[in-house]
């Protein structure tokens, strides 16, 4: 049916465009989002691999929930910072937050 | 064939609904195609018969994530001070180069590797015990660390974003 | 546990430095919450409000103006649409201070007349109060289903007596404009009943609601020296501990051959001053049914009033206790059969004014209800 | 006869039928809800409630739903226009994907799933992203008021909510919900877990926004919430998502809780007795839902949040951690019902004593009251 290699090249696309948007975009939400998308494409990849590759089918699934668990950690830790710059500095773009402190 | 055809149609979707991420206008807009990928990938999961994982990514991504990323939207909006939001940095045709040279680099790799042990075409059906079995057993400790770091992200969210006197 | 501005908050007003996006909610003047055509414009910062600014005069109808250009009966009909839940203490009001220049004299039946219809009207609009303040707390309308029975009770009683409902001007300069009807002391006691009734279940329904006093107990209090120093009467001042109540402090009519308390609160937040009006209308049971003992017959309207009313020069300020608070009449004349000037001090809008100060500082849905507890009325307020 | 066999030879058909007959009887079932719903509180409030359309104005829900198709479908210039117009539809997705897992009957619903319990909340915690969408795009502050409220609170209560019901699904041993459902022939599991049923119960009205929750749509305050700029056929469709979540939400808390199709007698007297029980179920749970709207006013924000991290959350954890050690070491299962009932008495213990700090009825407070006589102070 359907090959590895769509699974891949798939995620591949999802990765590539996760780091055109953390590189391209302004907005620290967004930048969130494109990391999420990255994310998303290593996951989806550890569990192609595993349910093409692995004997018995698992391992990946178990890494994939340790990716998602690190991303809500991730996300919670992020926008709790991207709210208290908007409180501090009213923007959330990440170019004017280049400072050390304020 | 009927599944071929769905995986392709939701193949497009997502790759589709991702490019809206980073290349839409609005912000407003760029979350809502960012659920609407994450959904996709969860129904790649269900393609790959491993739908306790789909569930996870609905209620984990769909249920918490994405609502997460939409409050701060809501708490950070940027039309309260009337300008429109510039929507790329000055590095975006470097990013563009990066982004491309990368994909097509992963792309090639994936299509030219040829992958050891290919053991079927279709992938077998996913136990949910075994899941939990490795899950809580094999890979106990990792499982125990993960949680501590929800933890720590939990306490330090509420610390950073917590109104301090004098702010 | 006092929940006035935090110092976080007030710093926050004062110091330009940090810039932080607040928004700016229009509440009204069509908004279920405002009772009316009132308009507040809240600044917030997420839920807590930093400012509050109030707009009125949606219902300004010039209240003073007509009254100098209508003789003194005709002027009547404006005044009783004042505090228009409580139509027959205005109209008793406003009499009260003509008489005052005019020194026209009321028999002693119509004076208790007065007293009755004051105290259906007041226990008319502290039922408004409760029914809108349980809304506006959330109980989805069922507080104002309760208080609607007893009300529409109420105006089908002065219907019966007056001939209208909301607006009877049944009481006239000199008197009330017709005697009561054969069967008024029996339909008064069965209304009295009833209005008891009602009272018992609206308190067993919000008094007794542990997310109501939650919801109400130390939000907003108000000490005794910044209501005085606000100008604020009535139950509002009440509810602060100070028992000042114009039927005791300078009783007119036949108040001060009544017995009746004042319930006064504690500490002047808003479960008290909610505690306050629902004490009250126990109390204007009480005064009912000692009017109705004490009763006497007679006549119920001054038979030597002249056809139309002139008055030379005299200028009197008639203070009464309106449902709302202190509800003052300023009335001057020049000669003529019209006021040369006529002023209302209306309590709603004294009141109104510590809206700012009770608000800032608290969260949105507690704004809503700070204004449901002072109670106003916008005909009142715009005059 | 059974549900369980396809009613046509392809399944894909056979899921498409079942799918439009759930759909099909739960739209006239909210029609009719709704009109139930407007008797039962006027019942209440001391009122009739719709008489004028048809013999006990029966035929009001029809005449609503034609005032709604018929009325003006209004954009504001303000709004984000697919946002604002694809909110309503996203919102509804969810119920209906839940509505497709849930056994009405022994075999009968859409499709029974190994992971059913898991399912239903995953998805139903979904609509959470329409409304949110509604309250972005609505280019309205009240809108926007509602959608973050809508959001803490729904973050806030899911995990109350998945902590109880993950205490069943410990006992229970699986996710499916027809085998939960099964397995409550004796007794169902709120005798096992009435901690968890309470606290069910009190997530589930703050996911459905219903009164003492209904804090994102708070009318005196936000005028409707998310859905303030919404008409016709839009505004209509977030009232069908909320009614039908309530029937899902009911169907799948009578399965977890109240034995399903199951208790009493369900596996024995056949098909019919069972979709009765189902019925008489949700109708009486969706009857105490309202039942609750009717009589308590609306909590404050902090208030509501404080009450799930402080008084909820821990609750449910610490039954969690009951179960735990009672299913390991196979103690008997009535110690499941002793810890529970007495987490259930805690929590009904710390309202209690809460509200005795109330002051008693008027009479109790005379102590206040002063006898002024002559000029006071």
């Amino acid at each position: 049916m359907v090959p590895l290699e769509n699974y891949l090249v798939l995620s591949a696309i999802i990765f590539s465009l996760g780091v055109y948007g953390v590189l391209a975009r302004r907005n620290a939400v967004l930048v969130l989002m494109s990391v999420e998308l990255m994310l998303n494409a290593v996951s989806l990849n550890f569990i192609a691999f595993a349910a093409y590759l692995d004997p018995n089918k698992v391992t990946g699934a178990i890494f994939a929930v340790f990716v998602i668990t690190v991303a809500a950690a991730e996300v919670g830790l992020a926008l709790a910072i991207v709210i208290r710059l908007f409180r501090n500095r009213a923007t959330s773009n990440v170019d004017e937050a280049a400072t050390m402190k304020w | 064939m009927a599944t071929e055809v769905l995986w392709w149609i939701f193949a497009a979707a997502i790759v589709g609904t991702s490019a809206g991420v980073v290349f839409s206008r609005s912000v407003i807009h760029s979350a809502i195609f960012l659920i609407l990928s994450l959904g996709g990938v969860g129904a790649m999961y269900v393609f790959l018969t491993v739908e306790f994982l789909a569930l996870v990514q609905f209620l984990i991504y769909g249920g918490a994530v994405t609502v997460l990323i939409l409050l701060a939207l809501m708490l950070t909006r940027v039309d309260a001070s009337g300008k429109p939001e510039r929507v790329n940095g000055t590095q975006a045709p470097w990013a563009l180069i990066v982004g491309g040279v990368l994909g097509a680099l992963l792309v090639i790799v994936a299509l030219k590797t040829t992958w050891p042990g290919n053991l079927s075409d279709k992938p077998a059906q996913i136990d949910l015990n075994l899941i939990s079995q490795r899950l809580f057993v094999d890979f106990g400790a990792p499982f125990v660390i993960a949680s501590v770091l929800l933890l720590v992200a939990l306490v330090g969210a509420i610390i950073l974003a917590r109104q301090e006197d004098g702010d | 546990m006092t929940r006035w501005p935090e110092p976080a908050l007030v710093s926050k007003l004062e110091d330009p430095s940090l810039n932080t996006v607040d928004m700016t909610v229009n509440i009204g003047p069509q908004h279920p919450a405002t009772h009316g055509v009132f308009r507040m414009v809240l600044t917030i910062d997420g839920e807590m409000v930093v400012d509050c600014e109030p707009y009125i005069g949606y219902l300004h109808r010039g209240l003073e103006k007509l009254s100098e250009n209508n003789d003194y009966r005709q002027a009547m009909g404006y005044w009783d649409r004042t505090d228009y839940l409580a139509g027959m203490a205005c109209e008793a009001a406003y009499c009260y201070a003509v008489e005052k220049i005019s020194g026209v004299t009321v028999p002693e039946r119509a004076e208790y007349i007065r007293v009755i219809m004051a105290e259906l009207s007041r226990i008319n609009s502290h039922f408004m109060f409760l029914g809108a303040f349980g809304a506006d707390v959330g109980s989805f309308g069922t507080s104002f289903v309760y208080a609607w029975r007893e009300r529409e009770r109420i105006y089908d009683f002065f219907e019966e007596v007056a001939g209208d409902r909301m607006f009877p001007t049944y009481i006239k300069i000199g008197g009330v404009a017709m005697d009561l009807p054969d069967n008024f002391e029996s339909r008064v006691r069965w209304l009295l009943g009833s209005i008891n009734q009602g009272l018992e279940d609206l308190d067993g329904l919000l008094t007794g609601n542990e997310i109501f006093v939650e919801r109400c107990r130390d939000l907003a209090p108000m000490t005794a020296e910044r209501a005085i120093a606000l100008g604020i009467t009535g139950p509002v001042l009440r509810a602060t501990g100070i028992p000042w109540d114009i039927r005791k402090a300078e009783p007119y009519g036949v108040y001060d051959r009544l017995k009746f308390d004042i319930p006064v609160g504690r500490q002047g937040d808003i479960f008290d001053r909610f505690f306050v009006r629902l004490s009250e209308m126990y109390q204007s049971t009480r005064i009912i049914e000692q009017c109705l003992d004490q009763m006497p017959g007679g006549l119920v309207l001054n038979p030597d009033l002249p056809k139309t009313l002139r008055i030379d020069n005299a200028e009197a300020y008639f203070r009464y206790e309106g449902t709302k608070g202190e509800y003052g009449v300023y009335a001057m004349a020049r000669g003529g059969n019209k006021p040369y000037r006529m002023k209302l001090r209306s309590p709603s809008f004294c009141n109104l004014s510590a809206l700012r100060e009770m608000v800032v500082g608290t969260y949105v849905a507690d704004a809503i209800i700070i204004l449901g507890s002072l109670d106003i009325v916008l005909g009142e307020v715009d005059k | 006869m059974t549900f369980g066999d396809p009613f046509f030879g392809y399944s894909w058909l056979d899921a498409i039928i079942r799918v439009v007959i759930v759909v099909l009887v739960m739209t006239v079932f909210v029609m009719y809800w709704t009109y139930g719903e407007r008797k039962l509180v006027a019942r209440m409030q001391m009122r009739l409630g719709p008489m004028r359309t048809g013999p006990y104005g029966l035929l009001q829900a029809i005449a609503d739903s034609l005032k709604l198709i018929a009325k003006e479908d209004i954009r504001p210039a303000a709004a984000d226009r697919w946002v604002f117009e694809f909110a309503p539809y996203l919102t509804f997705i969810p119920v209906l994907m839940v509505l497709a897992v849930l056994p009405f009957a022994q075999d009968w619903g859409v499709r029974n799933l190994s992971m059913g319990l898991f399912y239903v909340f995953a998805v139903l915690g979904l609509n959470i992203v329409g409304i949110m969408m509604a309250g972005l795009g609505s280019g309205n502050k009240f809108a926007l008021l509602g959608g973050v409220r809508a959001a803490g609170q729904m973050v806030s209560y899911e995990i109350p909510l998945v902590m109880s019901l993950l205490s069943v699904a410990m006992i229970a041993g699986t996710l499916d919900l027809d085998a939960i459902a099964a397995m409550q022939h004796y007794r169902p599991f709120i005798l096992l877990q009435p901690l968890a049923f309470l606290i069910f119960f009190t997530a589930m009205l703050s996911e459905l926004h219903r009164a003492p929750f209904d804090i994102p749509v708070a009318e005196s305050e936000i005028s409707g919430g998310y859905f303030v700029e919404y008409s016709g056929i839009r505004w209509s469709m977030f009232q069908l998502t909320e009614y039908a979540s309530m029937i899902a939400w009911s169907v799948f808390g009578s399965v977890i809780f109240l034995g399903g199709w199951e208790y009493p007698k369900g596996g024995d007297w056949g098909w019919g007795w069972q979709l009765t029980l189902t019925l008489i179920k949700s109708v009486v749970w969706i009857a105490a839902i309202i039942w609750v709207r009717t009589t308590v006013p609306r909590l404050r924000i902090d208030q509501l949040m404080a009450f799930c991290w402080k008084v909820l959350l821990p609750l449910a954890l610490v039954q969690l951690l009951m179960n735990g050690f009672i299913l390991v070491y196979d103690w008997p299962q009535e110690l499941l019902f002793v810890t529970s009932g007495l987490g259930a008495a805690l929590l009904v213990g710390i309202i209690i004593a809460r509200a005795i700090r109330r002051p008693k009825k008027t009479s109790g407070l005379v102590g206040t009251y002063r006898q002024v006589q002559g000029t006071p102070v």
